[in-house]
C-alpha cells in the first residue's frame, strides 16, 4: 500500500490533492458528482468583505491548452459565507477546508480573515493577494513586496490557524515574494496565481473579454508553475502548495518533485467536474509506477544531486 | 443530475449552410427537460462546446449547431461511428408545466432547435403552441417542416422576405394571440420581443461559459432575484426576473 | 488586391512577417524548402561577440501547447558570421536582414553591433536582452530597466540603423522597460521573448533540461504575449513586433490588433519548417475574411472604442 | 532534401512487448542512405518524434519504434488507414560506400532497425556484413530473423543469457575479425563498444530534438572538428571525431 498523506502546515491529508478556488465554488455542488471526502481538502471561492457581482460578460475565453478568466471575485460576502454557504458544505463534507480570502486593503483581509476564524471547519487560510482581475486590468495589489508583507502581518496577528499566501506569478521574482511571506511568519504559500493575458476577436477587432485582460490557466502554464515552485522551494523554508495546468496524478508528481507539499487543481475541473477523483483514483498507480511509497518523501525530490 | 459519458456519433450533415444536425448515441437518463444543453469535448482544445440538445429519447440525443468557430468545424467533419466525450442534463431548461393555454413559441437562426424538444414536450401536456421561426434569408432555413410535422401552426419570416413574412419574428408575434411565450435566439431579436410582449414568458439566453455546470462563476448575469449563473440557473430565465 | 505592406523603422517590408531568431538559422538552409524573398524579414541567430557553444543538453523538452528550449545562444561568434555565415545568406536573400545579437555587458553589446554595422544587407538591429538562459538560470540581464537603458543607448550610439530591443516577458511591469527603450532611442521593440519555465522528468527525478530551466515557447504563450503588446502599444509610440506562439495568419492579425506592426514566428517553423511560408499564403485570404484591405491600417486597432 | 508529406499507415502491429512496426505509404524521394530518419507529428503533442527508417522502398516507408512515453503510445494506437504528417529524409545517415571489406554491425535493443537498411545497402556494395543485436532478455527480441533472410551471420546477446550468448554484444564483438563497425544503440553500449573497437567506425546518436533539421540548436554536441547538429549533421558520426 502506497502513502499519500502528507502533512500541510500542521494538519495530516488524506492525498495532496486540492481543487482550487474558484474553481470548486463552495463544494457542495460538485459532492452531486462524487463523495468529495476523498479530496484532501478544497479552497473554496474568493470570499470578500462585501458581496461582488464580479466584472462584466464574456468573462471566458478559451487559449491553445488553457483558458483565460475575468470573473473578478464574484461571491456573496464574508457574512452569507457564514451563513448560507458553509453550513451547506458541513452536510456533505467533514474535513477542514481552506478558506481563500480576496481584499482591497489590508484592513479588509483582517476583516473578512477575523468573521471567518471563527468557522470550526475552516483548517486553513490562503490568502489570495494576486487576483488579476480586481484592479483594473493592472497590476495586482501583490506585486508589491511591502503589501504583501502588510497582508501577511495583519492576518497572522487576527488567528491562529495556518496562513498560506496565493502568490502571483506576474512579477520579475517570485522568490522576493515568498521571502517576505516567509519573514512575516506566514505558514505556507500557493502558486501559481493565474498569468495575465488577453485574446480579441479578429471579427469584432475587440478584446474578447469585456474586462480586456484575464488570468490564464490550464496546461499552458504547468512549465512556468513548475519554475516557480522549484525557485520557491529553493528560497523558503514553509511549504508549498504548487498549483497552474495540473491535470495528471503525473503532474502531481512532478509538481511535487519541484517542491510543492500539496497541490491544486483548478482549470481541469471546469473541462472535467471529475477530475479530481480521477487524479486522486490515478495517484497510487502512478505512484507504483515510479517507485514512490510515500509521497511526502518525493517533496523537492528534483533538488537532489 | 450531470452525467459524463461517451457518445457515438449516429448521424452528422448539413441541414443548412453551416447548420449542422448531429445524433448521439447513449445515456440520456440524465436530461429531464427541453432547453438543457449538453457540453463537448473537441480533440485538440482545452474548453467544452455547449451545445442546446434538439430533441432526445431513451438513447439519442440530437443537437443542431452552427458553424462559428474552430471548434464546432471539428464537430461538423466527424462522421458516424466517431465518439464524443460529453456533459449531458447541463442548465434549467424551458418550464412546460404551467397553466398557460395557448403559448407562442418563437426561435431565431440557431435559437430554434431546443424550441422543438420544448413544443413536444408542450404537446405532451396537452397544448398546442404556435410557432414562430425567424431566419435572415430563404436559403438558411431548417426545420419548418419538422415542426409542421408535430400538427403545429407555423410561421417563418425572413429578413429579406426571401420566404414567408418579410421582417422579424415581432412582425408576426404583433398580429397573433397568446397567453404566454417562449423563445430563444439572438440577442436583438430578444429585446424585439421584450418590447413588444404582452405576457409573461421564458427567455434562454447565450453566453460564453467556462466550465457549463455552475463552478466557475464565467457566464453570470445579474436578475431580479439576484446573480444567476446561464449555465446552471438558466440558460432559460422568467421575464419577470429579468434584468435587460 | 489585398495589401500586406507594412512600414518596420523606416523600411517598408512586403509583409509582416519574420521568423524569430533561433527558430531559422542564418536562413540559407531553409532556402532549401522554400523561396525565403517571401518574407518580410527574418532575424537571423543571435549572434555574440565571441563564439559560443551554449548549454549543455538536453536542450529542449515538450510542453502542453508549447516547448522549453536551453540553447543558450550557440552561435559561432561575430567574426564568422561576417565571414561565413552573411555570405551564404547573401545567395539565396535579397532583402534587409535583421541582425539579432546578444551580450553580456554593454561594451559586447555595442562591440557586436559596430562589427555588424558595415554589412549592408543588415536592415535592423534586434538587441536581445532579454534571453533567459544565458545566466545561470537567473533573472535575465533585461529584467533590469537600468541594464537595458544603458544598452539601448550605447548601440544607438555606434549605428544609424534601426534598433529594436527583445523584451523579457519574466517582469512584474514590461511597459517600464518598454519606455525606458523608447526614452533612450530604440526606434522599436519587440516582443516577447520566452517565459521561464522547466519540466521534471518523473522516472529519474531530475529536471530534463540539463541547465534546469529554459524558454518557454509556443501557442501555449500567445495569450501572454498578446497582452503585453496591448499594455506596451498604450505606453509608447515606436514599433512593435509581436511574437509569442504565432502559428496561423489569424494569430497574426489578432497580434496586430493588439498593437504589433509587424509579428515574428518562432517555435512554428521548428513544428513546421513551411510555416512562415503557409502563413503568408494565407494572409489575403484571411484579410478578406475579415474584410481587411491594408494590414497597416489594423495595429493596433483593438484600442478603438 | 527533406519533404514534408502525409504518409497512410498500411500496418501497425507490436513485433515485442512496446516495440512496434509500422509500415507507411508516400513519397519516398527524400530518403537518400540508410539512418536517416523521419519526424512524426502526432495530434495533441507540440513537438514532432523523431523515428529512425528501418527499411525503405520506392512508396513505403517501415519504422520500428519503442513506445515510451506520451507520443510513441499514441503512435502505437494508430491502425491501417490512419494518416501521419512526416517529415522525410532527415539527417545524415549512414555512409556504407566505404573501402572496407568486413564490417561488423552491432545493435542494441531499438538502436537495432536502421541496420537493418544499413545491412541491405552493403550488400548491395557487395559487402556481408556480420551482426551482433544486443537485447536484455529473450523476450524482448525482434529481427533476427529478418537479418538472417539477408544471408548474414547474426549474433545474439541478451543480458540474462535467455538466448544466444549471454552478456552483452562487446562479448561478442571481442572475439570477431573485422574491418570497421557500425553501430546504433544506448549509450552505455557505445562506452563499451569504444572501449574495445580496433577499427574506424560509424555511431548513429540519439538526442532530444527541438526541429530535426538543423534549425533550432537543440542537439548540439561538440566533435574534434567543431559543433555539430545530432538531427542534422547526425544522427551518424564518424568515431575520429566524436568527443565522448
Amino acid at each position: 500500500m502506497v502513502n499519500t498523506k502528507v502533512d500541510l502546515c500542521g494538519i495530516q491529508i488524506d492525498n495532496p490533492i486540492i481543487p482550487a478556488s474558484g474553481t470548486f465554488g463552495f463544494g457542495y455542488e460538485f459532492a452531486y458528482n462524487y463523495d468529495i471526502n476523498m479530496l484532501g481538502t478544497f479552497s473554496f471561492k474568493g470570499t470578500t468583505k462585501d458581496p461582488r457581482f464580479g466584472n462584466p460578460t464574456p468573462r471566458i475565453a478559451e487559449t491553445p491548452s488553457g483558458m483565460l478568466n475575468s470573473v473578478g471575485l464574484q461571491n456573496p460576502g464574508v457574512d452569507k459565507v457564514i451563513s448560507e454557504e458553509l453550513p451547506r458544505l458541513k452536510s456533505c463534507f467533514k474535513k477542514p477546508v481552506m478558506a481563500n480570502v480576496s481584499g482591497f486593503s489590508v484592513e479588509d483581509y483582517a476583516y473578512t480573515c477575523e468573521k471567518l476564524d471563527a468557522e470550526e471547519q475552516i483548517g486553513w487560510f490562503e490568502i489570495n493577494v494576486s487576483c488579476p482581475n480586481v484592479h483594473g486590468g493592472g497590476l495586482a495589489f501583490g506585486t508589491d513586496p511591502k503589501n504583501v508583507a502588510a497582508v501577511t502581518k495583519a492576518v497572522k496577528k487576527i488567528t491562529n490557524k495556518p496562513v498560506i499566501i496565493k502568490l502571483s506569478p506576474n512579477v520579475t521574482d517570485i522568490t522576493e515574494i515568498a521571502k517576505t511571506c516567509e519573514a512575516e511568519g506566514a505558514d505556507g504559500v500557493s502558486l501559481i496565481n493565474t498569468l495575465l493575458g488577453m485574446r480579441i476577436n479578429p471579427k469584432t477587432r475587440k478584446p474578447i473579454l469585456a474586462n480586456t485582460f484575464g488570468g490564464l490557466s490550464g496546461p499552458a502554464v504547468f512549465p512556468v508553475a513548475l519554475r516557480m515552485i522549484y525557485q520557491v522551494y529553493n528560497a523558503v523554508n514553509i511549504p508549498i502548495i504548487g498549483m497552474g495546468g495540473v491535470s495528471t496524478a503525473e503532474d502531481v508528481i512532478e509538481m511535487m518533485l519541484a517542491g510543492a507539499t500539496a497541490v491544486e487543481v483548478g482549470a481541469a475541473n471546469l473541462v472535467d467536474p471529475f477530475a479530481c477523483k480521477n487524479i486522486i483514483e490515478d495517484l497510487p498507480k502512478v505512484m507504483e509506477k515510479y517507485k514512490i511509497n510515500s509521497l511526502s518523501e518525493i517533496i523537492g525530490g528534483a533538488h537532489n544531486g | 443530475m450531470m452525467k459524463q459519458g461517451i457518445y457515438e456519433i449516429l448521424f452528422n450533415f448539413e441541414l443548412a449552410p453551416n447548420v449542422f444536425r448531429m445524433v448521439l448515441k447513449g445515456d440520456t437518463s440524465a436530461l429531464l427537460s427541453p432547453g438543457q444543453f449538453v457540453n463537448v469535448k473537441i480533440d485538440g482544445l482545452y474548453l467544452r462546446r455547449p451545445i442546446s440538445v434538439c430533441d432526445y429519447d431513451k438513447e439519442t440525443i440530437t443537437i443542431i449547431y452552427k458553424v462559428v468557430g474552430v471548434g464546432t468545424e471539428k464537430m461538423s467533419k466527424m462522421t458516424a461511428g466517431d465518439k464524443l466525450d460529453l456533459l449531458v442534463g447541463l442548465g434549467n431548461g424551458f418550464n412546460a408545466e404551467n397553466d398557460c393555454k395557448n403559448p407562442l413559441v418563437i426561435g431565431g437562426g440557431v435559437g430554434i432547435p431546443p424550441l422543438y424538444g420544448l413544443c413536444k414536450e408542450l404537446i405532451k401536456f396537452g397544448k398546442k403552441p404556435t410557432v414562430i421561426l425567424g431566419f435572415n434569408t430563404s436559403s438558411e432555413m431548417f426545420y419548418e417542416e419538422v415542426f409542421k410535422l408535430l400538427g403545429l401552426d407555423v410561421y417563418v419570416t425572413t429578413v429579406d422576405g426571401s420566404y414567408g413574412t418579410k421582417g422579424f419574428v415581432t412582425d408576426v408575434m404583433k398580429n397573433l394571440d397568446y397567453d404566454y411565450f417562449y423563445t430563444c435566439g439572438p440577442m436583438p431579436m430578444f429585446k424585439a420581443i421584450e418590447s413588444i410582449a404582452k405576457t409573461s414568458g421564458q427567455y434562454s439566453f447565450e453566453e460564453r461559459m467556462g466550465c457549463g455546470f455552475g463552478a466557475c462563476m464565467g457566464c453570470s448575469c445579474k436578475t431580479k432575484y439576484g446573480n444567476k449563473r446561464i449555465c446552471k440557473d438558466g440558460p432559460v430565465l422568467e421575464r419577470e426576473e429579468i434584468v435587460w
